[in-house]
């Protein structure tokens, strides 16, 4: 086994979210999408981890780092959407033009 | 000799200043006192014009004063002051003291007018800005005086601004000089160009000519320029046509600003700046001509005109063409010695029409007539300026007409003849003129009489002068022409000329007097045989009517062509960029759509092109 | 057990591993069985009541039956319910409650799976189950549900990082993750378990690990007087079972894991009790812990604060300080007021322990009725002289009778042939009673009628009589009111 | 072809592998194309826990767990509420009608999938020295959390400390 089929299955997922993120109305499925691209990377590190040029643990622990920052990003982010919710009555990210407005 | 006086020269044009600012700050209180703010304010000025004079009679020297900074443009400086030359002298006197004259005529003249303080202000405004001009020490200072002239000549004609004939005539007055006053303002710009150390003074304009530093093609371009602005304050041909209109304004006006002292601001220029013109023959021939042909030109048509000031007007026209010739031909004390006796008489002239007018009221010699005894001072001191204009002896119109003749008849002897012409043609209209308006019967039933004494004492006093100014220079006294500096050319007694033209003169009046005096020849004997002869001159040569079509049509042509271009190509020009900015920001609404997503498929697609560029280069094995 | 997980994965260890499933599934759900029935008991116990004692010996098999029952019931899914999420829901709840179990050694020798994370994978799968229960409540289509459903999430969510936290202490103590070592760390005498260095802890993991479990008092999820059951207000059937089937799982896993991490797992308490195998002290640990879980949570149910239970005492309380206990009741769980309430409530349970029970073993033990009771009428034919007051007095005319001569000859009069009542439509008024003259009908204390059929409920004369028991010692008659006296 | 299939699939960890990230995959794509949000939750739920798998197959066992704690625990009933609070039930995901954007997006993902793959399967990654051993590893990953790690650890705990600090700020009514 060799790393190329993680690296693979990493680029599938992170291509999927990113088209997720960038083609979904609902903002909560956009952060969603986010979450699969950042486990994306997180595979990623983890692989390298082990069948990387330099086996070691600093993927594993940046890959546990990048799991705190997204728990901490998606509970900002449902903050405030909920928010957005009450005031704006929807969660649409189309509706979310209000900078061009 | 000390220059007590002479030093002292900036008073003269400030009393009218001081007088110009009370009036305005003052306004309707003062009343009658406001014309003898004026009268005193103008007394001042004239008396210490006449100390000057007199300080600098047998002093050739000028005295300059140019301290005052003005300007400061990197290493060049320019400064402001005075100067006073014999011939500035000379132009002070005239100008203090038929202003003078002036003044106290409008006070009988403008009396019960409503802005009559307005009025006066406006004299005074204007001789400050004469006097300022005329001790100018530089041509830049010249230029901002001649142009305040040329707004109190404006202003002055559209005084009665209710008349719309007084405002056209403004309008075009202002206009027509302004053409001038580019040419000027062109001129000025290439001297200043041209000048070693940019030098605009007239001293160094002297010395810079007369030792000729100057390319004598630019110094053409530069006199030829100059003069066009001469021409437009002088009303030579072909821009003369503003002043016989400009005579809408109140008489006074035409005597002080379109008679005496602003038309001749442009033979002052040129006699000023005379070196620059000694220093191009061409440029002198030019002025020459121009002023010969002015001279005749607006002689004929001065005798098919009806309206007395009109008259007055193209006899003006004339006689500055006679000083413009004077000038052309080199004979500067010649031309400048006309300019000092014209003053007089032409404005003794006008101030006697306008006694006329202010007696029948009305302005057309057809409806006046044997007013000769009913104003007997103004018949008098009219038929002396009349004499005097056609240069009959030993009226001082023959001395100066003689001198610029002989001139001519040294120098040039077409220009000799056609200023022999305009002499006949001026004796003959202004024959008519008096025969028609003050000899035979009356034509209406005005109930004229004598005007009051404001009228008829500048009447005298001009008469007088218009008598002995003459003497001053006569070939058997030349001391004129080695005061004023000029070139000493000894006057000496030409009798053919002079024979030649006191016989003009009097063949002019004699036929004026068979024709309107005796009525023995029939008036209308051109107007019979060639209508269209008598028709050409009295449409001016359609002069107008051909400015009309070619200027006026031509510009309208022109600034529709341009309005066209303005609004399609222009605008259109204009439209289309802000319909190019409007779409370019309609494009980028679009793309600004404030959607998060969009500007990440924005981002990606980018990412990819510079990714795909990346591999592309190494794929093709590019760097 | 240690040489299963280490051999190679082959034919004969699946099997193996099959079976010791199977059985880790039997017993797991012989102890869900019996804690509900033991739970019920207890609950009883602390209400003066008896529980469930009908079902076979002593109400053994009532668990099973109801078991029997839910699972044989039919599965009923609401029409505008989110139809495979609510399918999927109970599922996703269930199975990682039993996979959870995988991980908790039960002796020294006997566990199947020895991880390295294991308290991190039994936090991880609970965590799962969560999303079963919000999803149960999001796809019922029920406001209650979901309602429910989001308490429970936020309350299990809540209080699992008390509990993870709990446990660090354990964690930095044994050096590992693994639960077969912390148990092994403990070994040498009570005195070694961690719930005594870590006595802190102890009280926070019961804490969160009775939230974790929706008992009282955080119980809020379901909230019986509030959202009538919590998440699973639309399940019935097996649905619902998997539902209640995955709590009691997670109250043994917990009872289990306290017993593992804190209370020395399979270690003797006392070096002198060292003979004792693993394996049966692990279970009884398991479940003294399981009663101090019921008596600790049971008990907040016993206490005023939480009137829904229907206790005499808890109603009785609430029906003085309802308006006071509501207010506290939302002003959140916790503190020291809370505990001290336990601990009330803790005692006024073991007091209550042997008073006297408000229920009986009914059918067994009679009710003991006043004298005034109406009961069912009994019937003498001897004194009855067909005097056919009672029919005629009767509102419902539910009585019929018919008489005949008397056979003896020598008395006159008739005797009563047939006399039947409708209990039908009899309502038990006492009027027959009253009017009697003789006292040949009379009221009893019984008033089972419960029949299949309504024939039935056509008495006659033989059931009557013979309905002779509990029979009103005092009739309406007997009062001195004048008019005929019975001799009898 | 076959044959490379079941050789691949032979060996157990390639096994795990391939069900694991066929699981993965099919999340994600159901994901995308589920309709409606909460399936669109339950299939993402699905990816995580399968990559939770790939991770202990990894020798990650540690972050295979969290990852399970957290985003399959957490993370998706954190999204399951962000839905049930804002949005109103019976209403399906319905596409926006943009063709162009779409259309686009997917020509890009599809783009960089392929510059991915490609620069994937032409680099070669030769491990310098032999994988670390699987065996408790979570002791390690704590022992350089708290040495070598330990400030970027302490700066994560502060992020998560603003970040829920922050949360309950926003998410707050402003009348309560």
């Amino acid at each position: 086994m060799s790393i190329t089929p993680y690296l693979t299955l990493a680029a599938i997922l992170f291509c999927i979210g990113l088209y997720g993120a960038l083609s979904k109305k609902n903002a909560i499925i956009v952060l969603l999408s986010i979450e699969l691209m950042l486990n994306a990377v997180n595979l990623n590190l983890i692989a390298f981890a082990k069948y990387g040029p330099k086996p070691g643990l600093a993927g594993q622990i940046f890959s546990l780092f990048n799991i705190t920052v997204a728990a901490a990003e998606v509970a900002v982010g449902i903050a405030i959407l909920i928010n957005l919710y009450r005031n704006r009555g929807t969660t649409d990210v189309t509706d979310m033009d209000t900078m061009k407005r | 000799m000390a220059n007590d006086f002479t030093s002292y020269a900036w008073l003269v044009p400030l009393f009218p200043l001081l007088a110009f600012l009370v009036l305005i700050a003052a306004g309707r209180q003062l009343r009658e006192a406001g014309a003898y703010i004026s009268i005193v304010a103008m007394l001042a000025s004239f008396v210490l014009a006449l100390l000057i004079f007199f300080e600098r009679l047998g002093h050739t020297t000028d005295y300059t004063w140019n301290q005052l900074k003005w300007l400061t443009i990197g290493d060049f400086q320019l400064n402001m002051g005075f100067e006073v030359t014999n011939l500035n002298a000379l132009m002070l006197v005239i100008v203090t003291l038929v202003s003078l004259l002036v003044n106290i005529y409008s006070k009988g003249y403008m009396h019960g007018d409503e802005r009559v303080n307005v009025f006066f202000s406006y004299i005074q405004l204007f001789s400050f800005a004469m006097l300022g001009l005329v001790i100018s020490v530089n041509v830049l200072e010249l230029y901002i005086f001649w142009e305040l002239v040329g707004v109190c000549s404006f202003l002055l004609v559209g005084f009665w601004y209710f008349k719309p004939e007084a405002r056209a005539a403004a309008k075009k007055a202002f206009i027509v000089t302004r053409v001038g006053d580019v040419g000027l303002f062109l001129g000025m710009l290439l001297l200043f160009w041209y000048m070693p150390g940019h030098s605009l003074d007239f001293s160094a304009i002297h010395n810079a000519f007369s030792q000729g530093k100057i390319d004598p093609s630019i110094a053409t371009w530069i006199a030829i320029l100059v003069f066009v602005g001469a021409m437009g304050k002088s009303g030579q041909f072909p821009l003369h046509t503003w002043l016989p209109d400009a005579m809408e304004g109140p008489t006074p006006i035409s005597a002080l600003i379109h008679a005496a002292t602003m038309v001749a601001a442009g033979v002052y220029l040129v006699a000023r700046t005379m070196d620059i013109f000694q220093a191009s023959p061409d440029a002198m021939l030019v002025v020459a001509y121009v002023g010969g042909f002015t001279a005749i030109f607006a002689a004929t048509i001065g005798t098919a005109q009806n309206d007395i000031k009109r008259v007055l007007a193209y006899s003006t026209v004339s006689q500055l063409g006679y000083m413009m010739m004077a000038l052309g031909l080199g004979a500067a004390t010649a031309g400048i010695f006309h300019l000092f006796t014209h003053a007089f008489f032409k404005a003794l002239l006008f101030l006697g029409a306008g006694s006329v007018i202010h007696a029948v009221h009305t302005q057309d010699i057809r409806e006046m007539g044997g007013l000769a005894g009913k104003m007997k001072i103004t018949a008098w001191t009219f038929a002396i300026g009349a004499l005097a204009l056609s240069g009959i002896v030993p009226l001082s119109g023959f001395w100066s007409k003689d001198a610029i003749l002989s001139a001519a008849f040294e120098h040039n002897q077409l220009l000799f003849w056609v200023g022999l012409i305009a002499a006949f043609f001026t004796a003959f209209y202004m024959a008519r003129l008096f025969f028609l308006v003050f000899a035979g019967k009356p034509r209406s039933d005005a109930h004229a009489h004598e005007s009051p004494a404001p009228f008829t004492f500048p009447l005298v006093v001009l008469a007088v002068l218009a008598v002995i100014a003459g003497f001053v220079f006569t070939p058997f006294n030349g001391w004129l022409g080695h005061w004023l500096g000029d070139h000493a050319e000894a006057e000496t007694a030409n009798w053919t000329v002079m024979i030649l033209s006191t016989l003009a003169g009097l063949l002019g009046i004699g036929l004026g007097y068979v024709m309107y005096g005796k009525n023995s020849v029939s008036r209308d004997i051109v107007a019979g045989n060639a209508p269209w002869l008598y028709t050409l001159v009295y449409r001016k040569y359609y002069i107008d009517e051909l400015y009309d079509v070619v200027f006026v049509r031509g510009l309208r042509l022109i600034g529709k062509a341009f309005e066209l271009f303005d609004i399609y190509i222009v605008d259109g020009i204009v439209r289309l960029c802000s319909a190019a900015v409007v779409g370019i920001g309609r494009l980028g609404l679009r793309l600004q759509n404030g959607q998060v997503q969009t500007y990440g498929l924005a981002t990606l697609l980018g990412l990819l092109i510079l990714a795909l560029a990346l591999a592309g280069r190494r794929f093709f094995h590019l760097g | 057990m240690m040489h299963f997980l280490e051999q190679p994965f082959g034919w004969s260890n699946f099997f193996v591993f099959l079976l010791l499933g199977i059985v880790m599934l039997l017993i797991v759900l012989g102890f869900v069985t019996y804690a509900i029935y033991f739970e019920r008991k207890v609950i009883g116990w602390m209400q003066f009541r008896i529980g469930p004692n009908r079902t076979g010996p002593l109400g053994l098999l009532q668990s099973v039956a109801d078991v029997t029952k839910l699972l044989i019931k039919e599965d009923t899914i609401p029409r505008k319910a989110e139809r495979q999420l609510f399918i999927l829901a109970p599922v996703i709840t269930f199975i990682p409650s039993f996979a959870a179990i995988a991980v908790l050694p039960f002796a020294s020798n006997l566990f199947f799976a020895d991880l390295d994370v294991g308290i991190l994978y039994y936090v991880a799968l609970s965590g799962i189950s969560t999303i079963g229960i919000v999803l149960g409540g999001w796809a019922s289509n029920n406001k209650y549900a979901l309602l429910g459903g989001m308490r429970s999430a936020a309350q299990m969510i809540s209080y699992e990082v008390p509990l993870v936290i709990s446990v660090v202490g354990i964690v930095m103590m044994t050096g590992t993750l693994n639960l077969r070592l912390i148990v092994e760390g403990q070994a040498g005498g009570f005195w070694h378990w961690n719930f005594i260095p870590q006595i802190i802890g102890f009280v926070v993991f019961v804490i969160a690990g009775i939230s974790e479990l929706n008992r009282t008092p955080f119980d809020l999820p379901e909230a019986e007087s509030e959202l009538v059951a919590g998440y699973h207000v639309e399940y019935s059937g097996f649905r619902f079972a998997f539902f209640m089937l995955a709590e009691y799982v997670y109250v043994f896993a917990i009872a289990s894991l306290t017993t593992v991490l804190f209370l020395g797992g399979w270690q003797s308490p006392l070096p002198v009790l060292d003979f004792i195998p693993g394996i049966i002290l692990v279970p009884a640990q398991i479940f003294v812990h399981r009663l101090f879980l019921l008596l600790a949570a049971r008990d907040a149910a016993a206490h005023p604060d939480r009137p829904a239970h229907g206790s005499r005492l808890a109603g009785a309380a609430a029906a003085r300080d309802r308006q006071h206990f509501r207010q506290r009741d939302f002003n959140g769980i916790g503190g020291w007021g809370r505990m001290k309430g336990i601990m009330k409530g803790l005692g006024v349970t073991f007091k209550a322990m042997t008073a006297k029970k408000v229920t009986y073993a009914y059918p067994d033990v009679p009710l003991e009725m006043p004298d005034r009771f109406r009961g069912i009428q009994h019937f003498e034919p001897d004194k009855c002289i067909v005097c056919n007051m009672c029919a005629k007095i009767c509102p419902t005319e539910c009585i019929t009778l018919t008489g005949k001569p008397n056979p003896d000859p020598e008395k006159k009069g008739k005797v009563i042939d047939t006399y039947d009542i409708n209990f039908e439509i009899c309502i038990l008024c006492d009027l027959c009673t009253e009017v009697c003259p003789t006292e040949a009908i009379v009221m009893t204390n019984n008033f089972e009628l419960s029949t299949y059929s309504r024939d039935e409920l056509f008495k006659d004369m033989k059931w009557l009589t013979d309905n002779n028991e509990n029979v009103r010692k005092e009739n309406n008659s007997a009062a001195p009111k004048g008019g005929a006296k019975a001799n009898a | 072809m076959l044959d490379r299939l079941i050789g691949f699939l032979s060996s157990g960890e390639n096994l795990v592998f391939f069900v694991f990230s066929l699981v993965a995959i099919c999340g994600a794509i159901f994901m995308i194309s589920l309709t409606r949000v909460v399936h669109m939750v339950m299939a993402l739920a699905l990816t995580f826990l399968s990559l939770g798998g790939i991770y202990i197959t990894l020798g990650a066992e540690f972050v295979g767990w969290v990852q399970v704690l957290i985003y399959a625990g957490a993370i998706t009933i954190l999204m399951i509420f962000g839905i049930m609070m804002t949005r109103h039930r019976g209403e399906a995901e319905t596409e926006p009608q943009r063709p162009w954007h779409n259309g686009l997006l997917l020509v890009g993902a599809i783009v960089l999938f392929g510059i991915l793959f490609y620069v994937i399967q032409n680099a070669t990654i030769t491990p310098q020295s032999a994988p670390v051993d699987p065996k408790d590893n979570t002791l390690q990953i704590g022992q350089l959390l708290f040495n070598q790690y330990v400030i970027p650890f302490e700066i994560m705990s502060v992020l998560l400390t603003v970040a829920f600090i922050g949360a309950i700020v926003v998410a707050k009514r402003e009348e309560d």
